[in-house]
């Protein structure tokens, strides 16, 4: 299915859940409302036209207004890619889990909810990941974040 | 003869011949160096090179040094690779477990300093000395097989000023 | 002439003339000899396990496409004699959970058993410590006290890989026990004899040595020795690979040392007693008797040090499978047909 | 008798394995809730080798952080190069040139065979055969040479740059690497010879660790792994990236998914890796090696995502970029740590001795897991 299917689908689909993104690594790329994020997600692996089988890739990021947690699906059936982002607030930043839908998600979940602190609703494994199990320094990966050691390279010129 | 060049040996003339004497410290230190058992721990990508350099074309057989798998039985801790804040406890139980006499090589940029991952990183641990009391720096990233063997062949050189009378 | 037994007998019998002579009563004599044997059947095993462990390096880097030990001497001869130095220097750790008693004395049962059986090997024509009558029977019943030795260091080192480990070991050298004594009785069947000494008599050339006549025997009993020394690919009780160690994991220093040397001791154990029982002991011409026995037996040591370094590790149900399915089985009907047709 | 044998009391207990061991190739922990011999459940702890490589990316250029992805993955460096390069070639739009294409598959598939030789040496000795590490060990040297002559380093290349490769493949390297690929295929004859032929080996791997392919999929399982179970994806293939829809080449599937086909996919992508580098050497145009890039180097804001077939499933790189010299957000997707999910899965109810085969079958790295 060609990126324009996917979005015809979708967008006929979910008008008012999701909104065109221009910029993501797979094409086409959408913005969901987190709530109806496991509702879009299940659809997209379920239906048949569509069966996103693969979840490739999750990635958290941490903008100035807001975090965004990135999905990138794939599917080995029909050979074709998207991208979903879910935005969510910079205080106490909340989504559901896509574990149920992805097993694979299990871990990347982990790993944002412990270096970002975005907390994943229904995670059935909320456990620290990679970090030392006496880690108490708060989220290294947000922007603002700094530690007791920790140094940042000065540039230099 | 190997060892001749590398114990040094008296010979006493005697009437009717001669005799070969030694000292003991010599022959013990001689003992400690030349079979120097590694534990086999290796933490990130300079493991990959402690293989290599214990495999075919460096062979570290060559100098008695084979690994053990039980720290119990080793005598020579080989710091291979980036050390964690999350491994640090581990590694010190590790060396810990170690019979005396032990020693440490620490391999690697990573070991010494932190290496490339001194600045920007938060869980990576500034050197290995932190944690343990360290012989033999061995730099590089990672460092090549026979850089490795250079920093053994130093440590071998320590070894061999050990006096008995110093055994604590 | 060349041959030991012979000149050990004439050193003997000097020496009872001595006794006699000088008047001192004979028990003495019998008492001193006894210390000379045992102290040359410790300065022979120890010789014998240095100079294998150095071999099997040495074999070991020459299939692997490297040297082995080079620095220490002459192609690293002096190797295992700085090992064994090196060992009893280092610190005798006892770990703090450990049961004591069981820790301090499981490697030395295990020495001893591996010490013991080497009574009833004979090493050349006359060169036999003592010539039992039911030998290879007092063999098969000492080398089995390793495994309480085994046991008990897995159990008392109070870690759960020596436990793993020394389980294994119990289950593994019991069940290959059964397959390695009826390999055995086919032998003894076609020798009528139980004594070692006896057992090589019968073996009057090369055509009749005991492997042509007793093939799946020979097969059999080697399979079973290997697996009974805890040698690749039967070597699940110290499996590097999953067990770190296996039931020595927590032994260091001297302690380690005397389980090394129980190892080779009883590789070398073995080999002797394939070369006894199969290819004829010492006999061959040209050459001193005893000559042809190290022959005999180090090339068998070679075989398995071969097989150490070209197989894979079984599985530990596929390791007791091949031993009650297929050896046993085997052996029996080895057993029955050898009965039929002797 | 069975009432007298339920009535023996039995207690399962928990095994550390690890972080310290010899076959967790490195600083993975795995906690077993083991019954004698067998694995009834298994956790993995990761994390004892977290370097923090997204957060360095943060405060370094786009050149500057090529090195650290070396050390993403240092059994096959080139590729988390190639990821990275491809991934800012993407975002800024900057065209390779042909030879440089050439020269990175050559190197990368080098690299991919040097990567699968790492692995057979250390599964078999997972096994218990000791000789076939050293036997791979001898060959790998032959290759670090090759990539050593043109780079200088014989295990974190540091070769690739934005748009091209740092230095040109040097006049000796040509008729070298193709004795290399002479010299090298009866070289994997011989490993099958010692491994593939053996009674003890086949009864160790085969129906061992089944691992199906909805599992393989629902968790994200790329690369030999999921080949092992038949399914025929293989991005070189799929989608081809770089020049690979040049070179004729077979992907290798597995039918049964066990250890055994994991292992045999792996062993005949090595063959098929030798012949694109034979092509590639033969097809070897002359030309620059590299695109003129700017000493400061700003690619415009945006995100992408690049992913390579790295001889661990998928490799990517997803790059949020916001104009600056340095990038504002790089997430790594690496093939280890997805494939690491389902051990725990597929190890359950099998033997101690198989859990070390199931895991050295699946070929993981730990710095790609722990990043």
């Amino acid at each position: 299915m060609s990126p324009e299917d996917i979005k015809e689908i979708l967008t006929e689909k979910y008008s008012d859940k999701l909104k065109e993104d221009k910029i993501a690594g797979f094409e086409p790329s959408f913005i969901i409302e987190k709530d109806s994020l496991l509702e879009i997600c299940r659809y997209l692996k379920e239906s048949n036209g569509l069966s996103f089988d693969l979840l490739s890739c999750m990635c958290g990021a941490d903008y100035e207004d807001r975090f965004e947690v990135i999905y990138l699906l794939f599917s080995f059936s029909n050979k074709h890619k998207l991208s979903l982002k879910v935005q969510l607030p910079k205080e106490s930043p909340e989504v559901e889990s896509v574990t149920s839908v992805w097993q694979g998600a299990n871990w990347h979940e982990r790993e944002i909810a412990e270096l970002f602190g975005i907390k994943f609703k229904n995670h059935p494994d909320p456990r620290p990941i990679l970090l030392p199990e006496d880690w108490d320094e708060g989220y290294p990966l947000r922007k603002d974040w700094s530690g007791k050691d920790f140094k940042r390279m000065p540039d230099f010129k | 003869m190997g060892v001749m060049n590398k114990v040094p040996v008296y010979v006493e003339k005697l009437p009717g011949g001669a005799i070969i004497t030694t000292k003991l410290d010599d022959v013990l230190n001689y003992a400690r160096l030349s079979s120097m058992w590694y534990l086999l721990f290796g933490l990130a990508c300079c493991a990959v090179e402690l293989m290599a350099t214990g495999a075919s074309r460096y062979d570290f057989d060559r100098f008695g040094m084979i690994f053990r798998a039980s720290p119990r039985q080793s005598d020579l801790m080989i710091v291979a690779g980036t050390l964690t804040k999350k491994m640090a406890p581990r590694l010190r139980r590790l060396y810990d477990q170690m019979p005396e006499p032990k020693y440490v090589i620490a391999m690697g940029g990573c070991t010494i300093t932190g290496g490339p991952f001194y600045y920007d990183s938060y869980s990576v641990e500034k050197g290995v000395e932190h944690i343990l009391p360290v012989d033999v720096y061995v730099p590089g990233c990672p460092p090549r097989p026979e850089s490795l063997m250079e920093g053994c062949i130093k440590l071998q050189e320590k070894i061999k000023k050990q006096k008995i009378k110093d055994w604590a | 002439m060349l041959e030991l037994g012979q000149l050990l007998r004439n050193i003997y019998l000097w020496a009872e003339n001595l006794f006699n002579n000088l008047g001192i009563p004979l028990f003495l004599l019998q008492f001193l000899s006894m210390l000379v044997v045992a102290g040359i059947i410790l300065a022979f095993i120890s010789l014998s396990v240095l100079f294998m462990v150095w071999w099997e390096r040495k074999v070991s880097g020459h299939m692997q496409s490297r040297f082995g030990p080079m620095r220490t001497g002459w192609h690293g001869w002096l190797q295992t004699v700085m090992d064994a130095i090196k060992l009893i220097l280092k610190e005798d750790t006892t770990p703090g959970t450990a049961d004591k008693g069981g820790y301090y004395i499981a490697p030395i049962i295990v020495f001893v058993a591996a010490f013991m059986a080497y009574i009833c090997i004979p090493f050349g024509k006359g060169l036999i410590v003592k010539d039992l009558n039911i030998g290879i029977l007092y063999i098969l019943a000492i080398t089995t006290f390793t495994v309480i030795g085994l046991l008990t260091a897995g159990w008392s080192s109070n870690n759960k890989y020596s436990i793993l480990g020394g389980f294994r070991s119990a289950a593994q050298i019991i069940s290959y026990e059964v397959p390695l004594a009826l390999s055995i009785l086919g032998v003894v069947l076609l020798a009528e004899s139980l004594s070692m000494q006896t057992i090589v008599n019968s073996q009057k050339n090369v055509w009749e040595w005991y492997i042509w006549r007793q093939p799946v025997g020979f097969f059999i009993y080697l399979v079973a020795a290997i697996a009974e020394i805890n040698r690749v690919p039967f070597d699940i009780p110290e499996a590097e690979q999953e067990l770190v160690a296996g039931y020595n994991v927590e032994y260091s220093g001297m302690k380690f040392a005397m389980f090394f040397f129980a190892e080779y001791a009883n590789l070398f154990l073995v080999s002797a007693i394939a070369t006894t029982l199969f290819l004829g002991g010492w006999k061959g011409p040209f050459l001193p008797s005893w000559v042809w026995f190290f022959i005999k037996s180090f090339f068998l040591v070679f075989v398995i040090m071969w097989f150490r370094w070209t197989f894979p590790r079984l599985r530990v149900d596929q390791l007791m499978g091949f031993a009650w399915k297929f050896l046993l089985p085997l052996a029996f009907l080895n057993l029955i047909l050898t009965g039929l047709l002797a | 008798m069975s009432q007298e044998i339920s009535e023996i009391y039995t207690e399962e207990f928990f095994v550390n394995m690890g972080p310290q061991h010899p076959s967790t190739h490195g600083v993975l922990r795995l906690l077993l809730r083991m019954d004698g011999e067998v694995v009834m459940d298994m956790v993995p702890h990761i994390g004892y080798l977290h370097r923090s490589l997204e957060k360095i990316a943060e405060n370094r250029t786009y050149l500057q952080y090529i090195p650290f992805t070396d050390r993403i993955d240092y059994v096959s460096s080139m590729f988390c190069n190639q990821s990275f390069c491809m991934a800012v070639e993407k975002l800024a739009n900057i065209p390779v040139p042909e030879r440089a294409e050439y020269i990175r598959i050559i190197m990368v598939e080098l690299n991919r065979i040097a990567s699968h030789l790492i692995w057979l040496g250390t599964f078999s000795l997972d096994l218990g055969a000791i000789t076939p590490f050293l036997y791979c060990f001898r060959e790998r040297e032959k290759i670090l040479d090759l990539l050593e002559m043109t780079c200088g380093q014989r295990m974190t290349f540091n070769y690739m740059r934005v748009g091209g490769v740092s230095r040109d493949i040097t006049a000796e390297f040509i008729p070298l690497a193709k004795d290399f690929v002479k010299y090298f295929l009866p070289r994997v004859d011989e490993y099958e010879d010692i491994l593939t032929n053996n009674p003890i080996f086949l009864s160790r791997t085969k129906g061992i660790g089944l691992l199906d392919q909805k599992t393989a999929i629902d968790n994200g399982v790329t690369g030999p792994s999921l080949r092992a179970t038949g399914l025929k994806w293989d991005l070189r293939k799929d989608e081809p990236y770089s020049i690979y829809d040049r070179f004729e080449f077979d992907i290798p599937t597995g039918k049964n998914s066990d250890v055994w086909d994991r292992y045999m996919v792996r062993i005949k992508e090595m063959r098929e890796s030798l012949k694109i580098v034979q092509q590639a050497l033969d097809g070897l145009p002359e030309g620059p090696i590299k695109t003129k890039t700017p000493a400061v180097f700003k690619p415009p804001a945006g995100e992408v995502y690049s992913r390579i077939e790295a001889p661990r499933g998928e490799m990517g790189f997803y790059i949020v970029s916001d104009g600056s010299p340095k990038p504002y957000r790089v997430k790594i997707r690496t093939g280890s740590f997805s494939n690491l999910t389902v051990l725990s899965l597929i190890s359950r109810g099998w033997k101690i001795a198989d859990l070390v085969a199931i895991f050295g079958s699946l070929d993981v790295v730990l710095p790609e897991v722990d990043r």
